[in-house]
């Protein structure tokens, strides 16, 4: 397990569990459930972080919880995450207004091995909120068009109105070559796009599986899907990379939480090869 | 008021712990009907007995009340002991004292402090108190939270106490951990002191009615947990000789099991009883207090239940902090002997008063039947009493007045509706 | 050194400071507590372990270190069972908890607790953030080692190569040697410190002899292990992550952690939030918890083993297997605590063996899973 | 505007709701920081639903008492179920595997008049119940967190884990290893703060079954510590006998 890229180290090595505050300077809520908080340090420097990180956000007394960043890694005076409410913290985090103080932790974690992609094909494949540690890479994918073959952003929900970053997603599309794939598991009157599976759309999209890194986001069975579709095609397993999703407390390998067979993932991950999670994906409750 | 027939109900009774009601039917100055109910579903714990370990008894009738739990444990662990010969040694019957002293002062206190008083005031409850004497409330909870700290160090916890059993304690509690109490035992005593005062300015309502009063008397000291029972009519008897004396019966018009006399005269239990039958066994600077206070043995008027109930707190205070100066952790912290077939009885003072257990076991400590007379149902029929005497005394006041009045004079027994493990169905006949 | 020496030890530890703890019989079992003199140590008095079982008993000889291990290890002076992190008020400035971290001499550590300190720090300090609490911690302690002349029967730390023989990370070492009336303790300095405290110690340099006895005595006790751990149990149980006896050892398993939380190694940990009544002020708390509880593995919709068998594994294959790819070693030190003090007795050589024994007659057919 | 809380009662013995007046040092705190709008036990005063929180004690035993339960749950946004006789019947649920008539008869001269139901069924069994705090009592610091956690928006911190774990954090002596006394803890949820065994005593399981419990193993340990079939029956039936896992276990040695 040597092998796990892990391209940024955050500076500090003797690591403590403060939070530093930090300033919600726009919030945009993205889904009836989901909103986009941008934050800035009340003091000192700004976070860097590489696309496929996160961070451990807190609320006054309300909990800690592990989120990944969501925004243009090329501007690091904003720090973006993209929230779904879907318990206390994340409930109040979501509810938080602009001036509003949240602790930070971070960025921690493993990130897209972004070199892998120069001079071969990137293939993005999201889930749901997996769209949210996809969207840095994508970003910095764009930035980075020149170094490419090509860019494709294959992106699955439930339903029309659960799709995130839409406006942005279209405009990339139509400007700045990015090949847009969507799909949705059920339609709604007014939908004209595509319904079904993330997987129905990989064959149609792929152009040259040898030579295309895959990267994906989203719930585990997806991926499980996708990755075996992606891996059948013929894009090598080494080149396909998951991010994975554990309970998390300390993110910093402490705690025990994440644990994923072989894997702390807050710290091994949350970013890992295929090659080599492919075995413990079919574990029963691993 | 212009009808000469009025009805005041209570329907939910506030501050007494379980679930109560009562109904008195009035014309003109003559109650035609008096009914004190208890909707206390019955959850039949002298039945859930049968055929249990006598071990299990004291943890199970515990649950009969989480406000007197000790009074439980105490009376049926000395049934048990009673019942298969067992002696319990000084020091032991010291420690169950002491922890005795804890539920009373935590039990006295709750009731006086935070239920009782706010009625003296006019005032709905304890919170309201402390806006009006916050001074009277946080001395109070600071002489309840020792009371129930002295549990908890004793016993575990304060409700239901996890480390007594026949026999005595699972494990001494240490010295030192007892002795910590001490300045707060004595900082409390002054406290306690200090309210008496305060309850003594109390407009008491003047009601004297006929009382026969029942409680355990000891030669030597105040009873908690021991001595035989007494009554103000002179007569005293073994525990054992409870059934003889006193029964459980099911009264025309009423909803419960009531106790009575063998002769069919209702009594009472609790603070005023002990009081009354002991006083001589308190401390003279003690009884002093009373007087000043203006309680004098012999006093009848239930009201002044409360002024008892304090002159208890500070008794126990005073007495833990004796028995926390003397105490020298029993070693070992339990008897256990063999078991054989009989039958044992078992009688404490629960604050509320006389809390009496009876147990048959079976050769193998298997219990055969058990019977269980807590001092609520003892006290229920006085309670109507005292209901009909106190709405004839003071039948020219409002509706609102007399009902509150009413409530608080069910309150002077600070009556543990959970307690009552028996009762029956409230059967309303209309005039 | 003579055997009285060890009131000279425990005086020179504590004229430099140090709280001196040691091994004590409280309850009937042994606990690791402050003593004051060797008096207080369980002097011929052994445990009779079996898998479930510990009970105290009277030894074969007056030794003062015949008994093995007090039922929790080190971990609680460095990982304790509860702190506070931090306080903050709305503002989020947090409010870092200061470390108590006394000087602590503990007296009669053995290997296998060693080992598992260092197992320890390999955890809090060997990935890319080390623990500063934890640091804190380690470096209050002065550890007096004692090496094992008689295993328990639930020992197996030969199996796992950390025992009986301390080689190195404590500050001094014993040996007790007691052959007829001749009761002495051979005493080896392992650090600058500890050779300052030998210094100071009564007795006379050790002869030959004495050294061979102590070796033999520890190849003796390794002999004497009646617990082994099966040879290549991390492969092992890699290769049967789906093997049904997971499912066999859950309907024994209570799942009660008991086993995870006198493992002397098993670190894992949850935080927690307080807050105040007006909620104007917020604390966050750092407790053990154990890969056996359902919260462990929650994630929104519910836990990710909801199965003891799935626990249960998590918890063995995370000791012998995914220990060694996260900390480059066994978390497995061979104490056998969690035999001992697993309230039904599963013992972890045995559940090993048993799912190597049905491996010997297939052909490894785990291994495309 | 405060935060409205409600205390209510069905069967039980009253300790639960005692034990928030035994919050002594944050009561008067409490009573500032919310609206107590009803809580008999305390105040004579009622205000009308609907309640923020409303706290409900002991078990549903008469019909009565599953009609008032359904309009408490209509009035209250969250509903928080305290202690064994509201999360698993309480000890009066040592009567559901028994001939309720039977019990009537044996307790009461006219049993006829005992309006009350067969069985002593927890909270749960008739409404949504949003948290439950477990014990015979509740615990005084898991109320507080559990008030504190609500009005703050947290999830309160109420441990799923076993009875053992609070041995072994509060470094404890187990009493069935190092005693061999039989002890409910492995299969008990934690949260008491580790009474019983601190005292050298078993757990008898006021906290009621932990999840998973696996009570079959532990019933066949206490058979080899040497207890008999009517000890193990009692052993898991005592306060908390009504919770599912418990009553099979006590009905798997009753007879
Ligand atoms: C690496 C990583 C990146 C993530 N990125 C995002 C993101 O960008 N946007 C987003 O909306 N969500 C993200 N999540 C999921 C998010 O952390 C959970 O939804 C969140 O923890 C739920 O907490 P809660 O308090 O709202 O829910 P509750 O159900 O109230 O959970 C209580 C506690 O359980 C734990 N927990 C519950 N669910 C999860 C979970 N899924 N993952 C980890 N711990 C959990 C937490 O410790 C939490 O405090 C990410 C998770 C991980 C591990
Ligand atoms: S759970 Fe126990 S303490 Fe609470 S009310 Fe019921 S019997 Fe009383
Ligand atoms: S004493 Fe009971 S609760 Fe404690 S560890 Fe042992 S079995 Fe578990
Ligand atoms: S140890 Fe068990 S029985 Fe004792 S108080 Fe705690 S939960 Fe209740």
């Amino acid at each position: 397990m040597t092998a796990i890229a892990r391209s940024y180290q955050p500076p500090a090595a003797e690591a403590d569990m403060l939070p530093r505050p930090f300033r919600v300077v726009a919030r945009q809520q993205e889904l009836a459930d989901c909103v986009s908080l941008e934050l800035a340090p009340v003091e000192g420097a700004p976070l860097g972080f590489v696309p496929g990180q996160f961070t451990m956000l807190y609320v006054h007394g309300v909990g800690e919880i592990p989120i990944s960043i969501s925004g243009d890694p090329s501007v690091s005076e904003r720090l973006v995450h993209t929230i779904r409410d879907v318990g206390a913290v994340t409930g109040a985090l979501c509810r938080l207004q602009e001036g509003a103080r949240v602790g930070v932790r971070g960025p921690y974690g493993s990130a897209w091995p972004l070199e892998r992609a120069f001079g071969r094909h990137l293939f993005v494949v999201a889930g749901g909120l997996g769209l949210a540690p996809l969207r840095p890479l994508v970003h910095w994918a764009l930035a980075n068009r020149h170094r490419l073959k090509s860019v494709a952003l294959v992106y699955g929900t439930r339903s029309p109105d659960n799709l995130l970053f839409l406006e942005q997603l279209r405009a990339w599309a139509a400007s700045e070559g990015l090949e847009l794939g969507i799909t949705v598991d059920r339609a709604t009157a007014d939908w004209q796009g595509r319904v079904g599976l993330v997987t129905d759309l990989l064959p149609g999209m792929l152009h040259d599986p040898a030579e295309t890194v895959a990267m994906l986001c989203g719930p585990e069975p997806m991926m499980r899907f996708a990755a075996q579709a992606l891996g059948s095609a013929g894009v090598p397993q080494a080149d396909i990379h998951l991010s994975m999703e554990r309970n998390m407390k300390c993110g910093l390998g402490w705690c025990g939480h994440c644990q994923l067979g072989p894997f702390l993932i807050c710290r091994d991950g949350p970013v890992l090869p295929y090659a080599e999670l492919h075995r413990l994906l079919t574990v029963w409750e691993l | 008021m212009t009808a000469s027939t009025r009805t005041l109900q209570v329907d939910a009774l506030a501050r007494v712990e379980g679930e109560g009601r009562f109904q008195v039917r009035l014309e003109g100055a003559r109650v035609v009907q008096a009914e004190f109910s208890i909707f206390e579903p019955p959850r039949y714990f002298e039945a859930l007995l049968e055929g249990r370990s006598f071990r299990d008894a004291p943890d199970i009738t515990s649950r009969i009340c989480g406000i007197c739990p000790i009074a439980y444990i105490m009376s049926a662990s000395q049934a048990m002991e009673a019942a298969l010969g067992w002696q319990i040694p000084e020091p032991i019957a010291s420690l169950r004292r002491l922890i005795y002293c804890g539920e009373w002062i935590q039990s006295h206190v709750l009731h006086t402090h935070m239920l009782h008083a706010p009625d003296f005031l006019g005032l709905p409850d304890s919170l309201a108190l402390a806006q009006q004497d916050r001074r009277l409330v946080e001395n109070g909870l600071a002489v309840k939270k020792l009371g129930n700290r002295l549990m908890e160090v004793i016993g575990g916890r304060s409700v239901h106490p996890v480390n007594t059993r026949v026999g005595g304690f699972y494990r001494a509690p240490e010295a030192a951990s007892l002795h910590a109490l001490l300045p707060e035992l004595e900082r409390c005593e002054a406290l306690s002191l200090a309210a008496l005062e305060t309850f003594a300015s109390f407009d008491f309502p003047d009601l004297e009615p006929d009382t026969l009063f029942v409680a355990l008397r000891h030669p030597s000291v105040y009873p908690l947990a021991e001595g035989r029972i007494a009554t103000s009519e002179g007569l005293e008897i073994e525990v054992a000789e409870f059934p003889a004396a006193f029964i459980e019966r099911q009264v025309a018009h009423s909803n419960a099991l009531q106790g009575q006399t063998r002769d069919g005269a209702a009594y009472l239990v609790g603070p005023l009883a002990r009081f009354n039958l002991n006083a001589e066994r308190l401390p003279p600077d003690l009884l002093e207090h009373a007087e000043r206070a203006g309680l004098r043995p012999g006093c009848r008027n239930p009201f002044k239940s409360l002024l008892a109930r304090q002159l208890e707190t500070i008794y126990a205070l005073r007495e833990a902090a004796r028995l926390i100066r003397d105490y020298v952790p029993p070693e070992p912290s339990f008897v256990e002997g063999p078991l054989r077939a009989g039958t044992g009885h078992g009688a404490t003072e629960a604050p509320r008063g006389l809390c009496y257990h009876r147990y048959a076991l079976a050769e193998d400590g298997s219990i055969l039947a058990a019977t269980i007379v807590p001092p609520t149902s003892q006290n229920q029929r006085q309670i109507e009493l005292d209901l009909i005497a106190t709405v004839e005394r003071f039948h020219d006041r409002d509706d609102t007045a007399l009902q509150w009045l009413c409530e608080q004079a069910i309150r002077n027994y600070d009556p543990c509706i959970s307690c009552a493990t028996h009762f029956l169905k409230l059967d309303v006949e209309r005039v | 050194m003579p055997a009285q020496g060890l009131d000279d030890l425990i005086g020179l530890l504590s004229s430099r400071g140090y709280e001196v703890w040691g091994a004590r019989e409280r309850d009937d079992a042994l606990g690791l507590m402050p003593i004051e003199t060797a008096a207080e140590l369980p002097r011929g008095r052994v445990e009779a372990a079996e898998a479930g079982r510990v009970r105290l008993v009277e030894g074969p000889r007056d030794a003062v270190f015949d008994h093995t291990l007090p039922m929790h290890g080190l971990k609680r002076l460095v990982h304790p069972a509860e702190e506070k992190l931090y306080a903050t008020g709305p503002d989020l400035v947090a409010r870092d908890e200061a470390v108590a971290a006394n000087p602590v001499a503990v007296l009669g550590v053995r290997p296998c607790d060693l080992a598992a300190l260092e197992t320890l720090t390999q955890v809090f300090e060997g990935g890319p953030y080390s623990d500063t609490r934890y640091r804190q911690r380690r470096d209050a302690l002065f550890l007096v080692a004692v090496n094992c002349m008689r295993p328990a029967a639930t020992c197996f730390c030969a199996s796992m190569h950390t025992g009986p023989r301390a080689e190195a990370g404590f500050d001094l070492s014993l040996d007790e040697l007691l052959d007829g009336d001749r009761h002495v303790f051979l005493v080896t300095a392992g650090s600058a410190r500890g050779r300052e405290i030998l210094a100071e110690l009564p007795g006379e340099a050790a002869c030959a002899a004495d050294l061979d006895a102590a070796e033999a005595g520890s190849r003796a006790c390794a002999a004497a292990q009646q617990r082994r751990m099966v040879e290549g149990v991390e492969g092992l149980l890699k290769r049967n992550l789906e093997h049904p006896h997971w499912s066999e050892v859950a309907e024994r398993c209570l799942s009660c952690a008991n086993c995870t939380m006198v493992c002397p190694t098993c670190f894992c940990n949850t935080l927690e939030d307080r807050s105040s009544l007006d909620g104007a002020e917020a604390e966050r708390w750092r407790r053990w918890d154990s890969c056996f509880t359902l919260d462990f593995s929650y994630l929104h919709g519910g836990a990710v083993r909801r199965e003891t068998a799935s626990r249960y594994r998590q918890w063995m294959t995370h000791k012998l297997s995914h220990w060694h790819d996260q900390f480059g070693m066994s978390g497995c030190v061979g104490c056998g605590r969690c035999i001992g003090w697993c309230p039904v007795g599963i013992d972890i050589t045995a559940e090993a063996a048993a799912i190597a024994a049905s491996e010997q007659g297939q052909t490894r057919s785990g291994d495309e899973t | 505007m405060k935060p409205t809380l409600a205390v209510w009662k069905f069967s039980s013995c009253d300790g639960c709701q005692l034990t928030l007046l035994d919050c002594e040092d944050e009561l008067l705190e409490l009573a500032e920081t919310v609206t107590i709008a009803h809580f008999l036990e305390a105040t004579r005063s009622r205000q009308p639903g609907p309640y923020d929180i409303s706290l409900v004690e002991g078990s549903v035993t008469t019909a009565g008492e599953v009609e008032r339960i359904r309009q408490i749950r209509r009035d209250s946004r969250l509903l928080v179920t305290i202690g064994a006789c509201a999360t698993a019947g309480g000890v009066q649920a040592l009567r559901n595997a028994r001939d309720h008539a039977a019990f009537k008869a044996a307790v009461y001269p006219s049993p006829q008049f005992i309006d009350a139901l067969d069985t002593s069924t927890p909270i749960a069994d008739h409404v949504p119940v949003d948290f439950e705090l477990r014990g015979c009592p509740i615990d005084k610091r898991q109320l507080l967190e559990t008030i504190t956690a609500l009005l703050k928006g947290r999830k309160p911190v109420l441990p799923d884990y076993s009875q053992c774990v609070e041995c072994k954090l509060a470094g404890t002596v187990c009493v069935m290893v190092a005693h061999a006394t039989p002890c409910m803890g492995p299969v008990t949820q934690g949260g008491c703060g580790n009474l019983c065994p601190r005292v050298g005593r078993g757990c008898y399981g006021c906290f009621g079954p932990k999840e998973n419990a696996n009570t079959e193993m532990l019933a066949a340990e206490f058979a080899a510590l040497g207890a008999d079939r009517r000890t193990i029956r009692d052993l898991f039936g005592n306060v908390t006998a009504g919770a599912p896992a418990f009553a099979a276990e006590r009905a798997r040695h009753d007879g």
